[in-house]
């Protein structure tokens, strides 16, 4: 767990540029790694009745719903 | 509602009762997703509509700051672990101890934002009080750095109460498991406030990116 | 709309009539009666999520084209500015002049709405036309129609924006083209002119000191900008519309031009959405200028410095 | 000496205030609900009154802004959404799947209270400057310009989300773990996937609507810029928030009447529900699906084609469902045994207000229609058709439908039909012609109008008047018979549920012993306790065509 937070502090290091937003999609990739970790076995989301799966990935869902729909209205404005 | 020992009369068993708080915690945890998510949408399109004055102004926080209490919080995250272990497996003298070491790691978190947001005092960099934002002068970008500083308020403010709610909890639990009151068969409230606990480190295993490292170079 | 209506009436009425002949059909005859168990029926269910669902998808169809073509504005439109304010409407001519709470359009052509509001949300609507947009503060809507007959038409504030929202309407007046040209030039005077006010204000802000006309300042020329191309410092090309311009005088940091430095300072809080539309005609006028072979705003001068 | 039954059992306004039961909650939640729909309801009468004339009859313009926004806070926030999933639900939904109480009792005591501490809020905010912002509170006219109390109101709604949270929360875990022996999800009452299916809502939503109140809130106090254009904010972004939950909190209103029409209709027509599994099933396909259309309220702000194209397709799909139920409604009146009792009434009240309601709804998902309906008197009679012909039929028939079980006691069954009656008639007369209305391009939330609107506004206005006569009828002989009524039994119906099981009114414990499930759900043909003749083959009896 300590080790993912040093290579967050390593990526944040490193100039990304080598094409743009490369930076974000690193820097979202480690914490979602994290994220899981945490989710899957400090809080044993990996031994848990499939109902608690459930609701955790409802969850998630629905976030990215919200997220994704919305940015896909202001994504997309100027195609017409 | 009568209560037996543990068990209050709702239930038939232990075993029930046990099942419910657990579930009845993760459906409130999907609750505060969407809570949170709110406020990641908003700083999702804002990012994406002025990402040059986000970047600049994230530059401003301390990333020093920010890269300690991520490991501060995700350490805490560990002896919260090892304490619903402790709770479960019955080690009566341990338990207070991870917790206790759970509550001191989160006060030095809250300590560090602490810091951090006198910084921001000193920078003039609470938003709708004496805002103002050195590089620039202009008022269009003005104003669009206080847009990140109102969301870098609002989402480690939000993040910082909850902290504070689950460091009150910590301390009730504490108070009981000296009494020696959780057992492996009873701890749901040990394994229910470690939940929550995680999920607070979650969040800030988000914001930490989102706030401090994108496009900082 | 009437095939929608036929549909749904047609449900309407047979359902209502299901239920009303059930109702006097099996009425309770005996209190200890019981009705028949049936439990339900595979073929009958398919059938009516089948059904609605394709007649579902014909009415989105139909709707869909409207929408699409309502959205896509065709080229060759005569531009007219609202702008919203709590509570009236100041409508903009292509000539400059100007009119509270009226519209004056020409019959049978098509009339482009470019709305911005000072302040609140509003939404400019002829329901006659069948047309209406919300007017958003912060950026451009456009809306357009077409009239066909020569009257006088309400219009509204469909939006709700406050005290006077209801007292925020007025008329859409549709004259004979020849009527309309009259009128326009009866009543028009030069300094109203947008383009010459916007020029007036194009000198006050000092837009002159770094946008020079021969592409030599620190800023793009805006010779034949307005229409084209606008390659960014990013690599990416926007198409320089009314928004567009809008944007690069308020938040000019939000798209530099490529080979320019962000200098300009924004111009937010010190222009209303009338000087804007003003300085906006100012550099539409210029579209026709020669566009300098260095330091050109628009896109084929591929500007690297 | 009279039987001990949960109404009985303790005394004192102690022991209510501090009551961990389910059913007194319910009892306390009727009350306060109840508060809130007159408050709203005298609203509404003011701004009916006040449109009799083109220039507005009553009150200022500013006024009339308060009132329709005070009627739409206190109608939607504080009665329609908790009004049957808090009274109903909480009343019934632990007794239906046989459990002594809800998963969490004192959470939902909690929830009542916040429920309080909320609507005091809004109505501070009522009393001291009033609100004009329009209940949808949009930006930046909300967050800005606005000089009413608007902070408040916020805060009252933004507190208020909690308590419909704990709510969900609360059924969805109960459904989940404290289920009877014998009673599978496919056993459990309709009623009950209708509550489940709302809760969805309730955890997946609300919380939404809480932060970006809060964030309007705190842009009002500290002139921050979230949702200011001024400030770089974005105004469409509040909507995009605020309807990801205000679009499914519709469902939230419709799918508990439409659970409380499913339990109705089987029993009085005494024959097991057409389509069990579809009706069931189309409760969560609505309250998933509902998610996914928020942005039809939108078409016209500017927002990209795609999206209002793919919004508008996706707002298609979720008719289907709603469809699908009235067909089994229908079709489970086949050959059944119908009688006209009050509670029957409703339901098919419902149905029909419902059906009108749901196929306007069409009209305004079709993109090419919704520029010239949008924001116009058809809207507001399409949601009423929804919301009162809908929701509140629902839950008055409800309300009607489990009154003896409440109190024990029957109310006057003729009274009830002429007061049904009334309110379907009154009701059709108010909105119909605000269907017209906004046909013709008459917009809402206009304290004046054109002269040509008059005729149809005062036909609205006589509607209203018969409508209000209409609810205040249920209020004055439900309160009589609470204490003059006929003794009901413990099953007056009779129906199948185990709420039927257990005596009226329930002990506080629901059952003295807990009862065990053998039998299907609307199974009349099977339950030789309920003392009705049963049927032998189903294609034999009775039918004669």
């Amino acid at each position: 767990m300590i080790c993912t937070a040093l290579t967050v502090a390593a990526a944040e290091v490193d100039l990304n540029q080598y094409f743009a937003g490369l930076n974000i999609i690193v820097a979202l990739t480690i914490a979602v790694f994290k994220a899981s970790c945490v989710v899957l076995f400090f809080m044993h989301a990996k031994y848990s009745p499939g109902r608690t799966q459930l609701v955790i990935v409802a969850s998630v869902f629905w976030l990215a719903i919200m997220l994704f729909m919305t940015m896909s209205d202001y994504l997309t404005r100027r195609w017409i | 509602m009568h209560r037996t020992g543990e068990l209050f009369g709702q239930y038939k068993t232990l075993e029930q009762q046990r099942e419910t708080a657990s579930l009845g915690m993760w459906i409130f945890l999907s609750t505060e997703v969407l809570f949170f998510g709110g406020l990641f949408m908003t700083y999702t399109l804002n990012r994406s509509t002025y990402p040059d004055v986000f970047s600049e102004a994230s530059k401003t926080i301390r990333l020093s700051l920010g890269a300690i209490n991520t490991v501060v919080l995700i350490a805490s995250s560990l002896t919260m672990a090892l304490s619903v272990w402790a709770s479960q497996a019955g080690k009566k003298k341990l338990l207070p101890v991870f917790l206790i070491a759970t509550l001191i790691l989160g006060c030095v978190f809250l300590g560090i934002k602490g810091v951090e947001y006198h910084d921001k005092y000193v920078e003039h960099h609470i938003p709708g009080w004496n805002f103002s934002f050195e590089p620039s002068s202009d008022v269009a970008t003005n104003a669009h750095t206080q847009l990140f500083f109102s969301l870098y308020f609002g989402m480690t403010g939000l993040h910082a109460l909850h902290m504070i709610v689950g460091a009150g909890l910590l301390i009730w639990l504490i108070k009981e498991s000296l009494r020696g009151r959780f057992t492996p068969e009873y701890n749901t409230p040990v394994e229910n406030i470690g939940l929550y606990w995680h999920f607070v480190d979650i969040v800030w295993i988000f914001l930490f990116p989102l706030l401090y490292l994108i496009d900082r170079h | 709309m009437v095939y929608i209506t036929a549909i749904c009436a047609f449900f309407a009425v047979a359902i209502t009539a299901a239920i009303i002949y059930f109702f006097f059909k099996y009425r309770r005859k005996d209190p200890s009666d019981v009705g028949v168990p049936i439990h339900g029926d595979m073929r009958l269910e398919t059938a009516w999520i089948a059904v609605p669902l394709l007649l579902a998808m014909t009415m989105f169809g139909w709707g869909a084209v409207v929408y699409v073509d309502y959205r896509r504005v065709p080229m060759d439109t005569l531009d007219i500015y609202v702008i919203g304010k709590q509570w009236m409407w100041k409508v903009q001519q292509p000539t400059g002049l100007r009119e509270i709470n009226e519209l004056h359009v020409p019959a049978g052509r098509n009339v482009k709405l470019v709305l911005a509001s000072e302040d609140v949300i509003h939404d400019f609507s002829v329901p006659a036309f069948r047309v209406k947009m919300d007017v958003v503060p912060g950026h451009y809507n456009t809306m357009w129609f077409r009239p066909t007959k020569v009257g006088r038409y309400h219009f509204f504030c469909q939006q709700y924006c406050g005290t006077n929202h209801a007292l925020m309407g007025g008329w859409v007046t549709v004259m004979e083209p020849t009527e309309y040209a009259a009128w326009l030039s009866g009543s028009s005077d030069a300094t109203a002119n947008p383009v010459v006010a916007g020029e007036k204000l194009f000198v006050e802000k000092a837009c002159t000191t770094c946008h020079l006309s021969d592409g030599s300042g620190r800023a793009p020329s805006l010779n034949g900008v307005y229409g084209g191309q606008v390659l960014l410092a990013d690599g990416s090309k926007v198409t320089a519309d009314d928004a567009y311009i809008r944007e690069s005088i308020l938040s000019p940091q939000a798209k530099i031009v490529a080979g320019y430095q962000p200098l300009m300072p924004s111009f937010q809080g010190q222009l209303t959405e009338e000087q804007i539309i003003d300085l906006t005609s100012y550099v539409k006028s210029l579209q026709s200028q020669p566009v300098p072979a260095k330091g050109a705003g628009i896109a084929p001068a591929t500007g690297k410095k | 000496m009279p039987r001990e039954h949960y109404l009985n059992a303790t005394y004192g306004i102690r022991s209510w205030l501090l009551t961990t039961d389910h059913k007194r909650i319910a009892l306390l939640y009727l009350i306060s609900v109840t508060f809130f729909f007159f408050v709203g309801g005298t609203f509404a009468t003011m701004i009916r009154i006040h449109l009799l004339t083109p220039k507005g009859l009553l009150v200022t313009p500013e006024t009339y802004n308060k009132l329709f926004t005070m009627h739409g806070v206190a109608m939607i926030f504080f009665f329609l959404i908790p009004s049957i999933p808090a009274v109903l639900g909480n009343f019934l939904l632990p007794i239906m799947i046989g459990a002594k109480d809800l998963a969490f009792p004192k959470i939902n005591l909690l929830s009542w209270y916040i429920y309080l501490l909320g609507g005091s809020f809004v109505l501070y905010s009522f009393s001291t400057g009033g609100l004009d912002t329009g209940w949808t509170f949009y930006t930046p006219l909300s967050s800005v310009y606005s000089n009413s109390a608007v902070t408040p109101a916020v805060l009252g709604v933004f507190i208020n989300g909690f308590s419909s949270i704990l709510t969900g929360l609360n059924f969805i875990v109960t459904v989940h773990t404290m289920r009877a022996p014998g009673m599978t999800w496919f056993r459990l009452p309709l009623f009950v996937w209708s509550q489940y299916a709302t809760s969805i809502i309730f955890i997946l939503g609300t919380p939404v609507i809480a932060i970006t109140l809060l964030l309007a809130g705190l842009e009002r106090m500290f002139h921050l810029g979230f949702f200011n254009p001024q400030l770089g904010g974005d105004p469409i972004l509040f909507q995009h928030l605020f309807w990801f939950y205000s679009h499914p909190a519709v469902y939230i209103m419709i799918l508990p009447a439409m659970g409380v029409i499913s339990e109705i209709i089987p029993t009085f027509a005494r024959k097991p529900i057409f389509g069990y599994s579809f009706i069931a099933g189309s409760s969560i396909a609505i309250a998933v699906i509902g998610f996914f259309v928020w942005a039809h309220h939108m078409f016209l702000t500017g927002e990209s084609t795609y999206a209002a194209l793919t919004f508008s397709l996706l707002s298609y799909l979720v008719a289907i469902p709603s469809a699908v139920k009235v067909f089994n409604w229908t079709s489970t009146l086949y050959k059944g045994s119908i009688s006209y009792d009050t509670p029957m009434l409703y339901a098919l009240g419902f149905i029909g207000l419902f059906l009108i309601g749901g196929l306007t709804g069409l009209f305004l998902a079709c993109l090419g229609l919704d520029i010239h309906l949008h924001d116009t008197y058809f809207v507001i009679a399409h949601f009423h058709y929804i919301m009162v012909g809908g929701a509140v039929m629902g839950y008055v028939g409800g309300l009607h439908y489990w009154w003896p079980k409440i109190t024990g006691k029957l109310y006057p069954e003729f009274l009830a039909r002429i007061a049904a009656i009334i309110l379907f008639l009154g009701f059709n007369l108010t909105f119909f012609p605000q269907f017209i209305l906004g046909y013709l391009g008459m917009p809402r939330r206009y304290a004046s109008y054109p002269p040509e609107f008059q005729v149809l506004n005062v036909m609205s206005t006589a509607g209203a008047s018969i409508l209000a006569l209409g609810y205040l009828l249920p209020m004055i002989y439900l309160t009589w018979s609470m204490r003059y009524g006929e003794v009901a039994g413990p099953n007056p119906w009779p129906g199948t549920g185990l709420e039927w099981q257990t005596p009226s009114p329930p002990p506080t414990e629901n059952f003295d012993v807990t009862p065990e499930v053998t039998w299907e759900p609307y199974d009349y043909d099977n339950r030789p306790d309920l003392g009705l003749e049963t049927k032998g083959a189903p294609s034999l009896a009775h039918g004669d065509d």
